[in-house]
């Protein structure tokens, strides 16, 4: 009775972190945050992962890359697809290349400095960018509060056919007034850092 | 005194205002106005920057206590409502929603950063699509070169930019071909004609922006004087001048008998 | 058996669907994809929100914004906060939550009526809330002028743990009480009472 409590205590404490982790987290990793062992781990989900296959539960836990994540099922695919394709653009909009222009030649860069150089919230467009693999995560700054840097990816030189960010146009190359240019270097400077 | 500056937050002269009556049952007979200055003199003083903000917003909480103070010190009036108490009530009443308006939302304001606070330990999940389903989308950047990053960013230049970049003073150096007196001679010799003319009728033959502003400047003052009615139906429509008393006038006559402020437009 | 079977079909497929969203997905948009009602798709949540519930399941659907999404329970926030690497903005300044509040209660509403209200000029703070994405244009008053009109966003909403702007809590809880009123107006009229 008490272990079965228990494992009712752990396996809600590892869904609760798998729901909110953006990708795999290791038994190893779990188990340090729950202190318990890797055992229990593995066999908190694998009896919990049976619970939801007999409950028709619209996703299950896999294990990927030496982790466990939320997955949805595969016999869903159709339903998911059809979901996530509804209403997607099918290309960038103004704001979107502006916001993908900033990070560009601006980077590592914040969502508030983005938001402060355009004067609109940018978490939207963010928020497409990065699930469209353009945009990533590189880092955090180190000042106050911390916020998450964004940089572009590999996959976003890859599709404007750049070797490297050094192979970006550079400003003067487009603009041939070099106060024009000094002027548009002052604009992607944020007026404040939040 | 009651007016503690360096710990207040001071979010508005209003809400500073209502701080001193509520909070320190302010009587305004025993209310020293001078120590009020005193202090803000002090602080402007103390000022690394001078906030012209925060002044001003002293300024304002130090006018209204003065005119309320000197209200109450004023021997009272016979009639209660002669047309300026009924102004006062009237300023008094406006005065006194904005103190309860004030007060409102600041309480409204205290519950919004508990809200925030307690949802912010609210996590949602916000992982969104694996891999899986992404390749399902269309690719954005099929058609994105370079270059237009560089575009996107100049239209950013662009719109951040204030509409007016300079004064345009390519009218100033140009030189009107008619003068007011001009000006006004033609407008009343195509009023004696007919009663009614629009603005738009009367630079027709005028392209040059100076010369416009001649005209408008001869129609303001004729209005002024009283020699025509104006119209204007809707902003930026049409300006329809008619012709109050039908005077045969000279633009020397109208000189000599009204008392006309002349513009030299030439310089 | 059929109608469970439907249901639980159902269910399923709105967790897969919400499991790959990365907000609050409306009742509407589930019953337009899984071409169903708006009403069955509220049901089906709520019956399963009741099993998570005796299952000690760690997370649950809510309802934020005009939307479901899945969230852990509140209890877990210890384990989780480690793993959430969302960006946690500053702190908004009693300036900015006092301006938030009139437009919340009082949108549409004009720059030049937020800052009649709080008598100081709100142009900064107004900044700052659309940067953050709270306040929104939502049109132009149609006097003369036409001015901006701004009211609060979803994201708002989200921020602040309500679904919809009706359950913001009534302003007239907030009004100051009748005897306040009333000393405000001894002080403020003393040359007419006597």
């Amino acid at each position: 009775m008490t272990d079965l409590m228990t494992d009712e205590n752990l396996i809600s404490k590892i869904e609760a972190i798998l729901l909110v982790s953006d990708e795999p987290i290791s038994a190893k990793s779990l188990a340090k945050s729950l202190t318990t062992t890797e055992d229990k781990i593995s066999t908190a989900i694998e009896s919990r992962v049976e619970f939801y296959k007999e409950n028709s539960f619209g996703f299950t836990i896999s294990q990927i890359a030496g982790g466990f994540r939320f997955e949805t099922l595969s016999e869903l695919d159709d339903f998911v697809v059809k979901f996530v394709t509804q209403d997607q653009p099918s290309k960038l909009s103004p704001a979107a290349l502006e916001t993908l222009a900033i990070v560009a030649y601006r980077q590592p860069i914040s969502r508030a400095q983005i938001s402060a150089i355009r004067g609109v919230n940018a978490d939207g467009v963010m928020k497409l960018l990065i699930q469209r693999g353009y945009v990533e995560e590189v880092g955090r700054d180190v000042g106050i509060g911390q916020a998450l840097l964004f940089g572009t990816s590999n996959l976003f030189l890859e599709k404007m056919g750049l070797n490297s960010l050094d192979d970006l146009p550079s400003l003067s190359d487009f603009i041939p007034d070099a106060t024009e240019v000094e002027a548009l270097e002052q604009i992607l400077k944020p007026a404040f850092d939040e | 005194m009651v007016f503690d500056v360096k710990t207040d937050k001071f979010e508005g002269p209003i809400d500073v205002l209502y701080k001193l009556i509520v909070s320190h049952d302010l009587d305004l007979n025993e209310l020293s106005l001078s120590l009020i200055v005193d202090e803000f003199v002090a602080v402007v003083n103390k000022m690394d920057q001078f906030d012209l903000e925060r002044v001003t917003e002293f300024t304002l909480i130090a006018s209204i206590l003065v005119e309320l103070k000197s209200r109450r010190l004023l021997p009272e009036k016979e009639s209660l409502l002669g047309e300026e108490d009924l102004l006062l009530f009237e300023e008094r009443d406006l005065l006194l929603s904005r103190l309860v308006d004030c007060r409102t939302f600041r309480e409204v304001s205290k519950l919004f950063a508990k809200m925030m606070e307690e949802s912010s330990s609210r996590y949602g999940r916000k992982v969104g699509k694996n891999e899986k389903f992404s390749s399902a989308l269309s690719d954005l950047l099929e058609d994105v070169v370079p270059a237009d990053l560089i575009y996107a960013l100049m239209k950013i230049k662009r719109d951040r930019q204030p509409k007016i970049q300079h004064v345009d003073l390519s009218h100033v150096s140009a030189s009107p071909r008619i003068s007011i007196e001009e000006a006004f001679a033609s407008i009343t010799r195509e009023l004696n004609g007919r009663q009614t003319i629009s603005f738009k009728e009367l630079v027709k033959g005028y392209s040059q922006p100076i010369d416009i502003v001649v005209f408008f400047l001869a129609t303001l003052e004729l209005y002024k004087i009283g020699i025509v009615e104006l119209e204007q139906f809707k902003t930026f429509g049409e300006l329809k001048i008619t012709l109050n008393n039908a005077p045969n006038l000279s633009f020397s006559q109208i000189v000599a008998s009204e008392s006309i402020d002349t513009y030299d437009a030439g310089s």
